[in-house]
Protein backbone atom coordinates (compact mmCIF):
# COMPACT_ATOMS: atom_id res chain seq x y z
CA UNK A 1 0.00 0.00 0.00
CA UNK A 2 1.51 3.48 -0.68
CA UNK A 3 0.45 6.59 1.00
CA UNK A 4 0.88 9.83 -0.15
CA UNK A 5 -0.84 12.50 2.66
CA UNK A 6 -0.97 16.55 1.12
CA UNK A 7 -3.31 19.26 2.22
CA UNK A 8 -5.27 21.69 1.23
CA UNK A 9 -6.43 24.38 3.16
CA UNK A 10 -6.80 22.79 7.10
CA UNK A 11 -7.89 19.61 5.57
CA UNK A 12 -5.96 16.90 4.83
CA UNK A 13 -6.05 14.36 2.08
CA UNK A 14 -4.64 10.47 2.37
CA UNK A 15 -4.19 9.32 -1.31
CA UNK A 16 -4.07 5.32 -0.95
CA UNK A 17 -3.30 2.88 -3.46
CA UNK A 18 -3.11 -0.82 -3.91
CA UNK A 19 -4.85 -2.69 -1.26
CA UNK A 20 -6.26 -2.05 1.92
CA UNK A 21 -6.29 -6.12 2.82
CA UNK A 22 -5.18 -7.87 5.89
CA UNK A 23 -1.82 -6.49 7.49
CA UNK A 24 -1.06 -4.07 4.86
CA UNK A 25 -4.48 -2.55 5.94
CA UNK A 26 -2.20 -1.25 9.48
CA UNK A 27 -0.21 1.23 7.54
CA UNK A 28 -3.54 2.87 6.92
CA UNK A 29 -4.45 2.78 10.97
CA UNK A 30 -0.61 3.92 11.35
CA UNK A 31 -1.10 6.98 8.93
CA UNK A 32 -4.55 7.87 10.07
CA UNK A 33 -3.33 7.97 14.06
CA UNK A 34 -0.45 9.86 13.22
CA UNK A 35 -3.03 12.65 11.49
CA UNK A 36 -5.38 12.42 14.91
CA UNK A 37 -1.99 13.09 16.51
CA UNK A 38 -0.83 15.62 14.97
CA UNK A 39 -4.20 17.36 14.60
CA UNK A 40 -3.31 17.51 18.99
CA UNK A 41 -6.75 18.48 19.77
CA UNK A 42 -8.18 20.47 17.26
CA UNK A 43 -10.84 19.05 14.93
CA UNK A 44 -9.00 16.57 12.25
CA UNK A 45 -11.04 16.62 8.77
CA UNK A 46 -9.54 14.26 6.54
CA UNK A 47 -10.34 12.96 3.29
CA UNK A 48 -9.78 9.66 2.41
CA UNK A 49 -9.06 9.13 -1.38
CA UNK A 50 -9.65 5.42 -2.51
CA UNK A 51 -9.90 6.25 -6.54
CA UNK A 52 -6.34 3.85 -6.75
CA UNK A 53 -7.54 1.16 -4.35
CA UNK A 54 -8.21 -1.78 -5.70
CA UNK A 55 -8.82 -4.75 -3.09
CA UNK A 56 -10.39 -4.23 0.07
CA UNK A 57 -11.15 -7.30 2.51
CA UNK A 58 -12.91 -7.41 6.08
CA UNK A 59 -9.32 -6.26 7.95
CA UNK A 60 -8.99 -3.11 5.33
CA UNK A 61 -13.20 -2.37 6.04
CA UNK A 62 -12.29 -2.93 9.89
CA UNK A 63 -9.75 -0.49 9.81
CA UNK A 64 -11.77 2.01 7.39
CA UNK A 65 -14.37 2.10 9.97
CA UNK A 66 -12.36 2.02 13.15
CA UNK A 67 -10.85 5.55 11.35
CA UNK A 68 -14.15 6.67 11.27
CA UNK A 69 -15.21 6.04 15.07
CA UNK A 70 -11.51 6.98 16.36
CA UNK A 71 -11.76 10.36 14.21
CA UNK A 72 -15.30 11.15 15.38
CA UNK A 73 -14.21 10.34 19.25
CA UNK A 74 -11.84 13.05 18.88
CA UNK A 75 -14.08 15.72 17.60
CA UNK A 76 -12.81 14.92 14.03
CA UNK A 77 -14.27 14.20 10.58
CA UNK A 78 -13.45 11.53 7.73
CA UNK A 79 -15.25 11.76 4.51
CA UNK A 80 -14.43 9.42 1.66
CA UNK A 81 -13.34 10.27 -1.45
CA UNK A 82 -13.55 8.10 -5.11
CA UNK A 83 -15.38 4.93 -3.99
CA UNK A 84 -15.94 2.65 -6.58
CA UNK A 85 -16.06 -0.43 -8.06
CA UNK A 86 -15.17 -3.47 -5.83
CA UNK A 87 -15.11 -1.05 -2.88
CA UNK A 88 -18.23 0.45 -3.11
CA UNK A 89 -20.05 -2.99 -3.49
CA UNK A 90 -18.45 -3.91 -0.15
CA UNK A 91 -19.67 -0.63 1.45
CA UNK A 92 -23.02 -1.12 -0.11
CA UNK A 93 -23.37 -4.74 1.27
CA UNK A 94 -21.86 -4.54 4.61
CA UNK A 95 -24.35 -1.15 4.78
CA UNK A 96 -21.74 0.75 5.82
CA UNK A 97 -22.97 3.70 3.12
CA UNK A 98 -24.61 5.77 6.03
CA UNK A 99 -22.07 6.41 8.10
CA UNK A 100 -20.02 7.53 5.68
CA UNK A 101 -19.76 11.05 3.76
CA UNK A 102 -19.04 9.88 -0.09
CA UNK A 103 -17.93 12.27 -3.34
CA UNK A 104 -16.69 12.22 -6.00
CA UNK A 105 -14.85 15.26 -6.48
CA UNK A 106 -12.06 16.30 -4.32
CA UNK A 107 -12.80 20.15 -4.18
CA UNK A 108 -16.48 19.14 -2.95
CA UNK A 109 -14.95 16.63 -0.31
CA UNK A 110 -12.72 19.69 0.66
CA UNK A 111 -15.48 22.00 0.65
CA UNK A 112 -17.93 19.76 2.81
CA UNK A 113 -15.54 20.39 5.90
CA UNK A 114 -15.92 24.28 5.70
CA UNK B 1 -14.36 -22.64 -21.35
CA UNK B 2 -13.05 -25.82 -22.34
CA UNK B 3 -9.70 -25.72 -20.95
CA UNK B 4 -10.75 -26.68 -17.57
CA UNK B 5 -11.05 -30.42 -16.82
CA UNK B 6 -13.59 -31.85 -15.06
CA UNK B 7 -14.02 -32.82 -11.20
CA UNK B 8 -9.85 -32.33 -10.68
CA UNK B 9 -8.82 -31.43 -7.50
CA UNK B 10 -5.97 -29.14 -6.58
CA UNK B 11 -5.12 -29.42 -3.15
CA UNK B 12 -2.66 -26.96 -1.41
CA UNK B 13 -1.33 -27.21 2.31
CA UNK B 14 0.15 -24.70 3.99
CA UNK B 15 1.64 -23.84 7.80
CA UNK B 16 -0.61 -21.44 9.52
CA UNK B 17 1.23 -18.04 9.11
CA UNK B 18 -0.45 -15.43 7.69
CA UNK B 19 2.97 -14.75 5.75
CA UNK B 20 1.98 -17.52 3.55
CA UNK B 21 -1.55 -16.15 2.27
CA UNK B 22 0.25 -14.61 -1.20
CA UNK B 23 0.13 -18.67 -1.85
CA UNK B 24 -2.76 -18.88 -1.69
CA UNK B 25 -3.98 -16.08 -3.25
CA UNK B 26 -2.07 -17.02 -6.22
CA UNK B 27 -3.36 -20.16 -6.62
CA UNK B 28 -7.16 -19.07 -6.36
CA UNK B 29 -6.01 -15.74 -8.78
CA UNK B 30 -4.61 -18.13 -11.43
CA UNK B 31 -7.43 -20.86 -11.16
CA UNK B 32 -10.12 -18.60 -11.92
CA UNK B 33 -8.15 -16.86 -14.43
CA UNK B 34 -7.87 -20.07 -16.11
CA UNK B 35 -11.40 -21.43 -15.60
CA UNK B 36 -12.78 -18.29 -17.67
CA UNK B 37 -14.51 -16.60 -14.60
CA UNK B 38 -15.46 -13.18 -15.49
CA UNK B 39 -14.08 -10.36 -13.38
CA UNK B 40 -16.08 -9.33 -11.04
CA UNK B 41 -16.79 -13.13 -10.01
CA UNK B 42 -12.82 -13.60 -10.09
CA UNK B 43 -12.75 -10.35 -7.67
CA UNK B 44 -15.43 -12.05 -5.17
CA UNK B 45 -13.95 -15.62 -4.96
CA UNK B 46 -10.94 -14.06 -4.58
CA UNK B 47 -11.98 -12.30 -1.05
CA UNK B 48 -14.07 -15.68 0.04
CA UNK B 49 -11.45 -17.57 -0.02
CA UNK B 50 -8.77 -15.09 1.54
CA UNK B 51 -11.16 -14.83 4.31
CA UNK B 52 -11.91 -18.45 4.82
CA UNK B 53 -8.00 -18.80 4.37
CA UNK B 54 -7.75 -15.92 6.99
CA UNK B 55 -10.46 -17.58 9.53
CA UNK B 56 -8.48 -21.07 9.18
CA UNK B 57 -4.93 -19.80 10.31
CA UNK B 58 -5.87 -17.26 12.25
CA UNK B 59 -9.50 -18.50 14.34
CA UNK B 60 -8.66 -22.32 13.50
CA UNK B 61 -5.34 -23.14 14.17
CA UNK B 62 -4.21 -19.71 16.00
CA UNK B 63 -1.25 -18.93 13.94
CA UNK B 64 0.51 -21.88 15.34
CA UNK B 65 2.67 -22.50 11.84
CA UNK B 66 2.60 -26.24 13.37
CA UNK B 67 -0.78 -26.39 12.70
CA UNK B 68 -1.62 -26.51 8.76
CA UNK B 69 -4.12 -24.97 6.77
CA UNK B 70 -5.68 -27.32 3.90
CA UNK B 71 -7.03 -26.20 0.49
CA UNK B 72 -9.12 -27.77 -2.04
CA UNK B 73 -10.24 -26.29 -5.17
CA UNK B 74 -12.73 -28.77 -6.89
CA UNK B 75 -12.86 -28.15 -10.74
CA UNK B 76 -15.74 -28.61 -12.96
CA UNK B 77 -17.00 -26.80 -16.35
CA UNK B 78 -19.70 -25.08 -14.50
CA UNK B 79 -18.72 -24.39 -11.50
CA UNK B 80 -15.37 -23.93 -8.87
CA UNK B 81 -15.99 -24.97 -5.54
CA UNK B 82 -13.44 -24.40 -2.39
CA UNK B 83 -13.09 -26.64 0.61
CA UNK B 84 -11.11 -24.83 3.81
CA UNK B 85 -10.23 -26.81 6.75
CA UNK B 86 -7.93 -26.25 9.70
CA UNK B 87 -6.79 -28.13 12.70
CA UNK B 88 -8.65 -25.95 15.45
CA UNK B 89 -11.58 -26.26 17.66
CA UNK B 90 -14.23 -25.53 15.32
CA UNK B 91 -17.04 -22.86 15.64
CA UNK B 92 -20.90 -22.57 15.29
CA UNK B 93 -21.94 -20.46 12.26
CA UNK B 94 -25.41 -19.75 13.61
CA UNK B 95 -23.33 -18.00 17.22
CA UNK B 96 -22.17 -15.55 14.75
CA UNK B 97 -23.10 -12.01 15.08
CA UNK B 98 -24.76 -10.47 11.89
CA UNK B 99 -22.23 -7.38 11.06
CA UNK B 100 -25.28 -5.74 9.53
CA UNK B 101 -27.18 -5.45 12.94
CA UNK B 102 -27.35 -2.08 13.59
CA UNK B 103 -25.38 -2.08 16.62
CA UNK B 104 -22.67 -4.42 14.93
CA UNK B 105 -22.30 -1.98 11.80
CA UNK B 106 -19.26 -0.02 13.97
CA UNK B 107 -17.31 -3.01 15.15
CA UNK B 108 -14.35 -3.38 13.71
CA UNK B 109 -14.32 -6.70 12.63
CA UNK B 110 -16.84 -9.35 12.50
CA UNK B 111 -17.58 -9.24 8.62
CA UNK B 112 -15.13 -12.37 7.25
CA UNK B 113 -18.25 -15.07 7.27
CA UNK B 114 -20.42 -12.28 5.64
CA UNK B 115 -18.55 -11.31 3.00
CA UNK B 116 -18.09 -15.14 2.33
CA UNK B 117 -21.49 -15.63 2.51
CA UNK B 118 -22.51 -12.75 -0.36
CA UNK B 119 -19.66 -13.30 -2.58
CA UNK B 120 -20.21 -17.16 -2.95
CA UNK B 121 -23.60 -19.10 -4.51
CA UNK B 122 -23.11 -21.30 -1.57
CA UNK B 123 -21.30 -21.49 1.69
CA UNK B 124 -22.17 -24.33 4.31
CA UNK B 125 -20.04 -25.28 7.64
CA UNK B 126 -19.30 -28.98 8.29
CA UNK B 127 -19.48 -30.22 11.64
CA UNK B 128 -17.80 -28.71 14.08
CA UNK B 129 -17.06 -25.67 11.81
CA UNK B 130 -13.40 -26.91 11.43
CA UNK B 131 -14.43 -27.20 7.48
CA UNK B 132 -15.57 -24.57 5.49
CA UNK B 133 -16.99 -25.37 1.68
CA UNK B 134 -17.89 -22.68 -0.42
CA UNK B 135 -19.25 -22.81 -4.52
CA UNK B 136 -19.14 -20.43 -7.21
CA UNK B 137 -21.08 -21.36 -10.46
CA UNK B 138 -19.72 -19.90 -13.65
CA UNK B 139 -22.33 -17.14 -15.45
CA UNK B 140 -23.24 -18.49 -19.13
CA UNK B 141 -26.21 -18.60 -21.25
CA UNK B 142 -26.81 -22.43 -20.47
CA UNK B 143 -25.93 -21.66 -16.81
CA UNK B 144 -28.37 -19.99 -15.23
CA UNK B 145 -27.74 -20.93 -11.30
CA UNK B 146 -27.22 -17.67 -10.14
CA UNK C 1 14.73 -11.50 3.88
CA UNK C 2 13.24 -11.68 7.41
CA UNK C 3 9.90 -12.56 5.54
CA UNK C 4 10.68 -15.69 4.74
CA UNK C 5 9.36 -18.13 7.90
CA UNK C 6 12.54 -20.82 8.23
CA UNK C 7 11.70 -24.38 7.46
CA UNK C 8 8.24 -24.02 6.39
CA UNK C 9 6.36 -26.73 4.07
CA UNK C 10 4.20 -25.71 1.32
CA UNK C 11 2.64 -28.67 -0.18
CA UNK C 12 0.57 -28.53 -4.05
CA UNK C 13 -0.78 -31.99 -5.37
CA UNK C 14 -2.25 -31.73 -8.30
CA UNK C 15 -3.90 -34.33 -11.38
CA UNK C 16 -1.48 -35.41 -14.16
CA UNK C 17 -2.83 -32.93 -16.37
CA UNK C 18 -0.29 -30.81 -18.26
CA UNK C 19 -3.46 -28.27 -18.44
CA UNK C 20 -3.22 -27.60 -14.89
CA UNK C 21 0.92 -26.88 -14.94
CA UNK C 22 -0.08 -23.01 -14.46
CA UNK C 23 -1.41 -23.47 -11.15
CA UNK C 24 2.74 -25.22 -10.04
CA UNK C 25 3.82 -22.25 -12.57
CA UNK C 26 2.05 -19.47 -10.14
CA UNK C 27 2.53 -21.18 -6.59
CA UNK C 28 6.90 -21.38 -7.42
CA UNK C 29 6.48 -18.09 -9.10
CA UNK C 30 5.19 -16.07 -6.29
CA UNK C 31 7.25 -18.41 -3.44
CA UNK C 32 10.64 -17.29 -5.74
CA UNK C 33 9.14 -13.75 -5.70
CA UNK C 34 8.30 -13.57 -2.10
CA UNK C 35 11.81 -15.32 -0.89
CA UNK C 36 13.62 -12.36 -2.80
CA UNK C 37 15.20 -14.61 -4.97
CA UNK C 38 17.19 -12.19 -7.43
CA UNK C 39 15.36 -12.54 -11.45
CA UNK C 40 18.41 -14.89 -12.87
CA UNK C 41 17.97 -16.88 -9.68
CA UNK C 42 13.75 -16.89 -10.60
CA UNK C 43 13.86 -17.98 -13.77
CA UNK C 44 15.67 -20.53 -13.34
CA UNK C 45 14.02 -21.77 -10.55
CA UNK C 46 10.56 -21.58 -12.25
CA UNK C 47 12.30 -23.44 -15.01
CA UNK C 48 13.98 -26.43 -13.10
CA UNK C 49 10.56 -27.07 -11.09
CA UNK C 50 8.41 -27.04 -14.70
CA UNK C 51 10.52 -29.56 -16.39
CA UNK C 52 10.52 -31.61 -12.93
CA UNK C 53 6.45 -31.32 -12.64
CA UNK C 54 6.57 -32.04 -16.48
CA UNK C 55 8.54 -34.90 -16.27
CA UNK C 56 6.55 -36.41 -12.96
CA UNK C 57 3.33 -35.72 -15.20
CA UNK C 58 4.02 -37.02 -18.86
CA UNK C 59 6.96 -39.23 -17.97
CA UNK C 60 6.18 -40.92 -14.30
CA UNK C 61 2.48 -40.40 -14.12
CA UNK C 62 1.65 -40.59 -17.93
CA UNK C 63 -0.71 -37.96 -18.13
CA UNK C 64 -2.96 -40.40 -16.21
CA UNK C 65 -5.30 -37.60 -14.43
CA UNK C 66 -6.11 -40.33 -11.36
CA UNK C 67 -2.16 -39.90 -10.68
CA UNK C 68 -1.19 -37.13 -8.62
CA UNK C 69 1.98 -35.21 -8.93
CA UNK C 70 2.88 -33.57 -5.55
CA UNK C 71 5.12 -30.74 -4.89
CA UNK C 72 6.60 -29.65 -1.51
CA UNK C 73 8.70 -26.29 -1.15
CA UNK C 74 10.67 -26.12 1.12
CA UNK C 75 11.53 -22.23 2.38
CA UNK C 76 14.59 -21.44 4.56
CA UNK C 77 16.16 -18.68 5.17
CA UNK C 78 18.98 -19.12 2.43
CA UNK C 79 17.05 -21.66 0.05
CA UNK C 80 14.41 -23.24 -1.33
CA UNK C 81 14.35 -27.00 -1.64
CA UNK C 82 11.55 -28.59 -3.61
CA UNK C 83 10.63 -32.14 -3.82
CA UNK C 84 8.62 -33.43 -6.95
CA UNK C 85 6.90 -36.57 -6.61
CA UNK C 86 5.12 -38.79 -9.05
CA UNK C 87 2.84 -42.08 -9.03
CA UNK C 88 5.07 -43.55 -11.33
CA UNK C 89 7.72 -46.87 -12.16
CA UNK C 90 10.71 -44.32 -11.36
CA UNK C 91 13.57 -44.30 -13.57
CA UNK C 92 17.22 -44.34 -13.67
CA UNK C 93 19.23 -40.90 -13.92
CA UNK C 94 22.23 -42.70 -14.89
CA UNK C 95 20.55 -43.92 -18.36
CA UNK C 96 19.58 -41.10 -19.52
CA UNK C 97 21.69 -39.73 -22.30
CA UNK C 98 23.75 -36.39 -22.18
CA UNK C 99 22.29 -34.02 -24.41
CA UNK C 100 25.59 -32.57 -24.82
CA UNK C 101 26.91 -35.58 -26.55
CA UNK C 102 27.29 -34.43 -29.98
CA UNK C 103 25.16 -37.20 -31.71
CA UNK C 104 22.34 -35.95 -29.16
CA UNK C 105 22.24 -31.93 -29.76
CA UNK C 106 19.82 -32.14 -32.79
CA UNK C 107 17.47 -34.47 -31.00
CA UNK C 108 14.25 -32.77 -30.78
CA UNK C 109 14.22 -33.70 -26.51
CA UNK C 110 16.11 -34.98 -23.46
CA UNK C 111 17.04 -31.52 -22.38
CA UNK C 112 14.61 -31.39 -19.27
CA UNK C 113 16.67 -33.17 -16.49
CA UNK C 114 20.06 -31.26 -18.13
CA UNK C 115 18.50 -27.66 -17.54
CA UNK C 116 17.28 -29.19 -13.98
CA UNK C 117 20.79 -29.68 -12.88
CA UNK C 118 22.07 -26.46 -14.46
CA UNK C 119 19.95 -24.09 -13.24
CA UNK C 120 19.52 -25.56 -9.46
CA UNK C 121 22.76 -25.82 -6.76
CA UNK C 122 21.76 -29.52 -5.90
CA UNK C 123 19.26 -32.47 -7.63
CA UNK C 124 18.91 -35.50 -6.15
CA UNK C 125 16.52 -38.31 -6.80
CA UNK C 126 15.50 -40.82 -4.20
CA UNK C 127 14.49 -44.14 -5.57
CA UNK C 128 13.38 -45.38 -7.76
CA UNK C 129 13.69 -42.16 -8.95
CA UNK C 130 10.10 -41.17 -8.59
CA UNK C 131 11.33 -38.52 -6.34
CA UNK C 132 13.66 -35.82 -7.53
CA UNK C 133 15.01 -32.97 -4.78
CA UNK C 134 16.30 -29.85 -5.76
CA UNK C 135 18.15 -26.98 -3.95
CA UNK C 136 18.42 -23.72 -4.88
CA UNK C 137 20.81 -20.85 -2.52
CA UNK C 138 19.90 -17.30 -2.27
CA UNK C 139 22.49 -15.25 -3.15
CA UNK C 140 23.79 -13.04 -0.87
CA UNK C 141 27.45 -11.71 0.72
CA UNK C 142 26.88 -14.06 3.85
CA UNK C 143 26.11 -16.43 1.49
CA UNK C 144 28.54 -18.25 -0.82
CA UNK C 145 27.10 -21.32 -1.54
CA UNK C 146 26.74 -20.15 -5.38
CA UNK D 1 2.68 -16.94 -27.76
CA UNK D 2 2.27 -14.13 -30.75
CA UNK D 3 4.15 -15.09 -34.53
CA UNK D 4 3.82 -12.03 -36.71
CA UNK D 5 4.93 -13.67 -40.56
CA UNK D 6 6.39 -10.82 -42.50
CA UNK D 7 8.50 -11.30 -46.37
CA UNK D 8 11.44 -9.40 -47.19
CA UNK D 9 12.72 -9.96 -50.73
CA UNK D 10 12.13 -13.82 -50.59
CA UNK D 11 13.17 -14.38 -46.31
CA UNK D 12 10.62 -15.04 -44.08
CA UNK D 13 10.85 -13.37 -40.83
CA UNK D 14 8.95 -14.75 -37.64
CA UNK D 15 8.43 -12.48 -34.90
CA UNK D 16 8.06 -14.00 -31.96
CA UNK D 17 6.29 -12.75 -28.92
CA UNK D 18 5.83 -14.57 -25.13
CA UNK D 19 7.05 -17.92 -24.20
CA UNK D 20 8.39 -21.16 -26.05
CA UNK D 21 7.38 -23.36 -23.91
CA UNK D 22 5.12 -26.67 -23.29
CA UNK D 23 2.64 -26.81 -25.72
CA UNK D 24 2.48 -23.31 -26.60
CA UNK D 25 5.44 -24.53 -28.46
CA UNK D 26 3.37 -26.15 -31.49
CA UNK D 27 2.60 -22.35 -32.52
CA UNK D 28 6.17 -22.47 -33.53
CA UNK D 29 6.04 -25.59 -34.96
CA UNK D 30 2.79 -25.53 -37.07
CA UNK D 31 3.99 -21.62 -38.04
CA UNK D 32 7.63 -22.90 -39.39
CA UNK D 33 6.10 -26.20 -40.95
CA UNK D 34 3.81 -24.28 -43.03
CA UNK D 35 6.26 -22.31 -43.95
CA UNK D 36 8.57 -25.23 -45.30
CA UNK D 37 4.88 -26.39 -46.95
CA UNK D 38 5.03 -22.55 -48.81
CA UNK D 39 8.56 -22.99 -50.42
CA UNK D 40 7.30 -26.81 -51.80
CA UNK D 41 10.50 -27.78 -52.61
CA UNK D 42 12.09 -24.12 -53.21
CA UNK D 43 14.78 -23.22 -50.84
CA UNK D 44 12.68 -21.88 -47.61
CA UNK D 45 14.46 -19.04 -45.87
CA UNK D 46 13.51 -18.77 -42.37
CA UNK D 47 14.44 -15.84 -39.48
CA UNK D 48 13.41 -16.74 -36.49
CA UNK D 49 13.11 -13.19 -34.48
CA UNK D 50 13.28 -14.05 -31.12
CA UNK D 51 13.83 -10.44 -29.65
CA UNK D 52 10.13 -10.67 -27.74
CA UNK D 53 10.41 -14.35 -26.32
CA UNK D 54 10.76 -14.40 -22.66
CA UNK D 55 10.52 -18.02 -21.79
CA UNK D 56 11.97 -21.08 -23.21
CA UNK D 57 11.84 -24.47 -22.01
CA UNK D 58 13.74 -27.67 -22.66
CA UNK D 59 10.25 -28.45 -24.73
CA UNK D 60 10.59 -24.98 -26.81
CA UNK D 61 14.13 -25.56 -27.19
CA UNK D 62 13.61 -29.05 -28.84
CA UNK D 63 11.00 -27.46 -31.35
CA UNK D 64 13.41 -24.62 -32.64
CA UNK D 65 16.10 -27.61 -33.02
CA UNK D 66 13.13 -29.31 -34.81
CA UNK D 67 12.69 -26.62 -37.02
CA UNK D 68 16.45 -26.14 -37.89
CA UNK D 69 16.37 -30.17 -38.69
CA UNK D 70 13.36 -30.04 -41.19
CA UNK D 71 14.18 -27.41 -43.06
CA UNK D 72 17.65 -28.52 -43.30
CA UNK D 73 16.32 -31.60 -44.79
CA UNK D 74 14.29 -29.64 -46.92
CA UNK D 75 17.24 -27.69 -48.60
CA UNK D 76 16.22 -24.62 -46.63
CA UNK D 77 18.23 -22.27 -44.36
CA UNK D 78 16.89 -20.74 -40.99
CA UNK D 79 19.05 -18.04 -38.60
CA UNK D 80 18.05 -16.80 -35.16
CA UNK D 81 17.89 -13.18 -34.92
CA UNK D 82 17.94 -11.16 -31.65
CA UNK D 83 18.68 -13.84 -29.00
CA UNK D 84 19.09 -12.54 -25.94
CA UNK D 85 19.18 -12.84 -21.68
CA UNK D 86 17.56 -16.30 -20.66
CA UNK D 87 17.22 -17.58 -24.36
CA UNK D 88 20.62 -17.05 -24.94
CA UNK D 89 22.25 -18.82 -21.98
CA UNK D 90 20.02 -22.33 -22.55
CA UNK D 91 21.04 -21.86 -26.08
CA UNK D 92 25.30 -21.83 -24.70
CA UNK D 93 24.79 -24.00 -22.08
CA UNK D 94 22.98 -26.79 -24.08
CA UNK D 95 25.62 -25.95 -26.86
CA UNK D 96 23.45 -25.39 -29.37
CA UNK D 97 25.78 -22.04 -30.61
CA UNK D 98 27.48 -24.18 -33.20
CA UNK D 99 24.24 -25.15 -35.10
CA UNK D 100 22.65 -22.26 -35.16
CA UNK D 101 23.53 -18.69 -36.85
CA UNK D 102 22.69 -15.81 -34.65
CA UNK D 103 23.01 -12.36 -35.82
CA UNK D 104 21.88 -9.08 -33.35
CA UNK D 105 20.44 -6.83 -36.66
CA UNK D 106 17.75 -7.83 -38.94
CA UNK D 107 19.34 -6.34 -42.42
CA UNK D 108 22.20 -8.67 -41.25
CA UNK D 109 20.23 -11.56 -40.75
CA UNK D 110 18.35 -11.21 -43.94
CA UNK D 111 21.45 -10.15 -46.13
CA UNK D 112 23.21 -13.50 -45.25
CA UNK D 113 20.52 -15.44 -47.75
CA UNK D 114 21.78 -13.83 -50.53
N1 LIG E 1 -12.20 -21.52 11.12
C1 LIG E 1 -12.69 -21.01 12.28
N2 LIG E 1 -12.41 -21.62 13.47
C2 LIG E 1 -12.87 -21.12 14.62
N3 LIG E 1 -13.64 -20.00 14.71
C3 LIG E 1 -13.95 -19.34 13.58
C4 LIG E 1 -13.50 -19.81 12.31
N4 LIG E 1 -13.98 -18.97 11.36
C5 LIG E 1 -14.68 -18.03 12.02
N5 LIG E 1 -14.69 -18.23 13.36
C6 LIG E 1 -15.37 -17.45 14.38
O1 LIG E 1 -16.34 -16.62 13.76
C7 LIG E 1 -16.12 -15.25 14.08
C8 LIG E 1 -16.52 -14.37 12.94
O2 LIG E 1 -15.63 -14.53 11.87
P1 LIG E 1 -15.58 -13.46 10.72
O3 LIG E 1 -16.95 -13.17 10.27
O4 LIG E 1 -14.63 -13.95 9.69
O5 LIG E 1 -15.03 -12.13 11.38
P2 LIG E 1 -13.61 -11.82 12.06
O6 LIG E 1 -12.64 -12.78 11.49
O7 LIG E 1 -13.35 -10.41 11.70
O8 LIG E 1 -13.83 -12.02 13.54
C9 LIG E 1 -14.66 -15.17 14.47
O9 LIG E 1 -14.39 -14.09 15.33
C10 LIG E 1 -14.43 -16.52 15.13
O10 LIG E 1 -14.83 -16.49 16.46
N1 LIG F 1 9.64 -38.70 -13.24
C1 LIG F 1 10.06 -39.55 -14.18
N2 LIG F 1 9.57 -40.82 -14.24
C2 LIG F 1 10.00 -41.69 -15.19
N3 LIG F 1 10.92 -41.39 -16.13
C3 LIG F 1 11.45 -40.15 -16.13
C4 LIG F 1 11.06 -39.18 -15.16
N4 LIG F 1 11.78 -38.04 -15.40
C5 LIG F 1 12.56 -38.32 -16.46
N5 LIG F 1 12.38 -39.58 -16.91
C6 LIG F 1 13.09 -40.25 -18.03
O1 LIG F 1 14.24 -39.50 -18.36
C7 LIG F 1 14.22 -39.12 -19.73
C8 LIG F 1 14.87 -37.76 -19.92
O2 LIG F 1 14.07 -36.75 -19.36
P1 LIG F 1 14.32 -35.24 -19.75
O3 LIG F 1 15.77 -34.95 -19.65
O4 LIG F 1 13.42 -34.41 -18.91
O5 LIG F 1 13.95 -35.13 -21.27
P2 LIG F 1 12.55 -35.35 -22.02
O6 LIG F 1 11.48 -35.11 -21.00
O7 LIG F 1 12.58 -34.33 -23.10
O8 LIG F 1 12.58 -36.76 -22.52
C9 LIG F 1 12.76 -39.15 -20.12
O9 LIG F 1 12.59 -39.37 -21.51
C10 LIG F 1 12.23 -40.31 -19.28
O10 LIG F 1 12.50 -41.53 -19.91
Amino acid sequence: MEIVVRRRDDVTILDVAGRIAGSDSLDLKRAIDAQIEIAAGNIAKIVLNLERVRIVDSFGLGVIVAAYTSIQRNGGRIALLNVGGNIKNLIVMAKLMTIFDRYDNEDEAVASFQ
Amino acid sequence: MDRTPDGHVISLDIPSSMQLVYVLDSVISQILKEMGFDDESREQVNLAVIEAGTNAIKHGNKEDVNKRARFEFILNQDKLTVVVQDGGAGFDRNSVENPLNPENLLKSSGRGIFLMETCMDAVTYEAPGTTVRMVKYKKSPSNKQK
